[in-house]
């Protein structure tokens, strides 16, 4: 990432993926709660995503709002991680996805809200306890779950199994920006580690650190995301909603 | 002390009958029956909308029908907790419904095929909800008239914001303009029908109007409804798609074509284009959530136990 | 349906729904031979669909190619029958509708091979060939399946509970086409009842009766199908490719 | 009489050694390895280009890539029945790449992201498989030499399909040229490293150029396909992504920078972009179709037993 531009297209793009994936959930949830819960978190996410994709246009300066940041760049020009951009999976991935996105979500949303560019640090100084509010919410199914039912164990360590290596990416060194990722990287340790204990849950090896989503280098899935949320909007160039 | 005279007394006098106070079993079981399909009603109504969630056309559209479709969770669960006063579990009210014993309305078997259609949906279907929901306000049943103050007040900001829809789309470009016509063209008819059959057709009115439970007939709330529609799609310009509709100076109220009943009939039974679907879908999501239920109730009671065994240590 | 024009579009929209449904297995089959069968179906299907479509533009006038009719329209567009469009579900699923699509398809692909329209007629004369292997080799498996392991019977019968009510649009009278869809129904009763008593499976009870795509009024998967088929096309319009 | 005398004759005469004949273990293990690992390759290979079938923005295109993947599939078929006539079963082999004891070519474990990799890997991916496979048509092992030819003859087909829809797309709009060079950019050293590591590192190739499995080095190969790619490359109006990629006179080849071979490496153990997708992909179909599986089995012991009692009745 190069400019805050970049940096705010990345959070941005984060957030959007992941209401969107949230988004998918409505009416499947395992339980009515859920439901209400995770359209919750997923119009957090929106609304964060709204909040950074304005800034990012604003700070672009070529006209682009947020509808045109969301809705008119394929897949090749989006910056977010691939962890947001996998498939839901069941509601064990979902969940796991969550923690880890959301225990580096709380300490960089933190971080931005102190940071020198205002408007960053209101966004941030929202988004942070949105974001405690999911990290508790995904902490607390992770446990459930990990120390629920060999069923929900064995899907709960399927999980992080599959979506471990993800994380790395999101702490990948961009000194120039105005949060260093890699700085979080000890605060998402310090949250994530215990949780996986209490959830009697083994923490993989490090080994694949799969990445390339800050470069717009994607998995396949997120194409077929950007090609079902877009189809409204690109069918019908230059309308008003 | 005759409890089926202070019953009375208290409908007679316009208040409400709590859950610890008498009630006939007939009393109980309508209420139990309406209020089970006015929850399942939103929590199928669900459906229909969330189809577009991942498909709206701005971020800010697609915030508005994400927190739209999560009331309808939250009103499915007041109104079953409203159920849950009368002595029914939430489980078994779930249960007959997944066993198709227990209906919800039949406007949710029809599909939203466009964008224009969550306009719709807003404006007619929750509009026609309104019609029907803002007398039970007054239901002589407490927790259910107090449950539909909260939704009622909901639901008219979501018909507001389905009009904004269709008042968008309808100045927009031609081809939005278009949608927005198919969309009344389409939901026109089973939103009249959502009132029930005619007032002559019509197996459990005159018992409820005298509880109070329902105070206008079927026939009664489709006119007021007509009545309120044909202004409003004046302002947005788009036709209702009925020849005979006309103001009837007499009756100082609009006539019109009456939905078609048999149609109705049709849906409810099953044969609407989505029954199958909705209940489908409904049923796989609780089925694939029961491991996910299983494991939550697993942890607490292993929670419990650990909290028991710290108590006893102490 | 009105005239020819509205005739060879339905069938052609047919075709091409079915296609993309059968295109959908490539990679995904429960045998390698199977993978070959089905994307050979595939294109068959989609043959049939460029040769229907590019008629239709033709009869329409309007300077629409097969391109045009397939990338352009929306599903309130398509007047294909809802059968084809139904999500392909479990192998069973997709093979009992290969089975009441191509009983539908033989004859009339048949009538149309002798009817007047000349062109009309040389498309039948190719279709009919195709759709005579599409219905052995359905019927072969539907057999299989009936008539295989009591898990295959139930997951057939399941297939067959479910599609049995989308025939009856498939025989929607249209006097005034250029093939009278209601001609057609003994020929289909003919050929699929014994297959499924073969395949002892039992024929369900007539009741609902779907319908509605010849009209342009769907199911809500066929937008859904659409948004994907024509995602790359729409995005870059006027290219050719 | 002596087998190996014999074996030793057909291959020095460039003869052809046939399934009956007597052969050195270790010749038949490099063989089964050799071509299961190309069979594996040919059916993990039909998911980059499957991901666009669906997507293919002219109803032309979709047939021809529809056709392309199919002829994979039939290419996967030949070769596992060339890989039978050594003594393992199809089965067995599926089972060996399904647990991952067997590998197939790692440049499948890179994504296809947009509608131009379809023609990159046309291209450069098949055109890679060509020059390798070329020499195979003269492998001293009948059955796989006689596949080989049938299998080079589609490829060939293929890699100018891949390289048409390049042309169309660099010579089309300035989005379609991006999307072409932006593939190309992606696909050019992923494709360079096809071709193994260097002949330094190269563990098998020795004995199997003497065995006449295999005619030319790993080297000698990429030059062959650099050579040849610059050409098209030139025609395309596309840059191939190698600042240092140039003509060298003495050499009469392209001097070019070599792929990163610690990355083909870290593909080969299983950490490319894709791997684990592919992997789950191909184990989740093979699942998912076990019970079709079963019932075909079941239904052909039924006919038999049916076709059994006929005949003792007749």
């Amino acid at each position: 990432m190069n400019g805050p531009f970049d940096f705010t297209l990345a959070l941005g793009d984060d957030a959007l993926v992941a209401a969107q994936r949230l988004g998918e959930w409505a009416t499947r949830a395992p339980e009515m709660e859920e439901d209400i819960a995770l359209a919750n978190i997923a119009l957090d996410q929106l609304g964060a995503a709204r909040l950074l994709l304005s800034y990012a246009g604003e700070l672009e300066g070529a006209g682009r709002d947020e509808d045109a940041l969301a809705f008119l760049r394929d897949d090749r020009e989006f910056r977010n991680c691939l962890l947001v951009e996998l498939p839901n999976g069941d509601f064990a991935v979902t969940m796991v996805k969550l923690l880890l996105l959301s225990a580096y979500q709380v300490p960089l949303y933190t971080a931005l809200a102190g940071c020198a560019d205002e408007r960053l640090a209101a966004i941030g100084a929202k988004a942070r306890k949105e974001s405690a509010y999911h990290l508790d919410h995904s902490a607390l199914w992770v446990k459930r779950l990990g120390d629920g039912t060999d069923e929900s164990h064995r899907r709960a360590q399927a999980a992080v199994d599959q979506l471990w290596p993800y994380h790395h990416e999101l702490f990948t060194a961009d000194p120039a920006a105005p949060v260093d990722p890699a700085a979080l990287r000890a605060d998402f340790d310090a949250v994530v580690s215990p949780v996986l204990a209490e959830a009697t849950l083994t923490r993989p090896a490090d080994g694949w650190k799969p990445g390339g989503g800050r470069a717009g280098v994607h998995t396949e899935h997120l194409s077929f995301l950007l090609a079902e949320m877009q189809v409204l909007h690109r069918a019908h160039p230059g309308a008003q909603w | 002390d005759d409890p089926a005279a202070y019953f009375a007394e208290v409908i007679d006098a316009d208040h409400k009958i709590e859950p610890r106070d008498w009630m006939p079993d007939a009393y109980r079981r309508t209420l139990v029956r309406q209020i089970a399909q006015h929850a399942h009603s939103e929590i199928i109504g669900m459906q229909p909308e969330g189809n577009w969630i991942s498909r709206a056309p701005s971020l800010k559209r697609k915030a508005i029908l994400l927190a739209k479709v999560q009331d309808e969770a939250g009103h499915g669960l007041y109104l079953y907790a409203a159920a849950e006063t009368l002595g029914v579990s939430r489980d078994e009210l779930v249960e007959l419904l997944l066993d198709g014993r227990q209906k919800y309305s039949s406007i949710f078997n029809y599909p939203t095929l466009t964008w224009a259609d969550v306009g719709a949906i807003g404006w007619l279907v929750d509009g026609a909800a309104i019609v029907n929901q803002v007398p039970l306000c007054r239901c002589s049943y407490g927790p259910y008239a107090r449950a539909m103050i909260r939704v009622c007040k909901e639901e008219s900001f979501h018909q507001r914001q389905g009009y904004e829809i269709l008042h968008t789309l309808a100045h927009g470009t031609p081809a939005q303009r278009a949608m927005a016509q198919d969309a009344l063209d389409r939901w026109w008819y089973p939103s009249l029908a959502m009132f029930g059959p005619p007032d002559g057709d019509s197996t459990h009115s005159a018992q409820s109007m005298a509880w109070k439970i329902k105070r206008f007939s079927n026939d009664e709330l489709r006119q007021r409804f007509v009545d309120m529609c044909v202004r409003q799609a004046e302002i947005l310009g788009l036709t209702i798609p009925d020849p005979d509709l006309r103001w009837n100076e007499t009756r100082q109220a609009y006539d019109f074509t009456q939905p078609d009943y048999d149609e109705l009939m049709r849906v409810i039974k099953g044969e609407g284009p989505c029954n199958r679907q909705r209940m489908e879908h409904r049923r796989r999501a609780h089925a694939d959530g029961a491991w996910v239920r299983e494991a939550a109730t697993a942890y607490a009671v292993k929670q419990r136990a650990g909290a028991q065994r710290e108590r006893v240590a102490a």
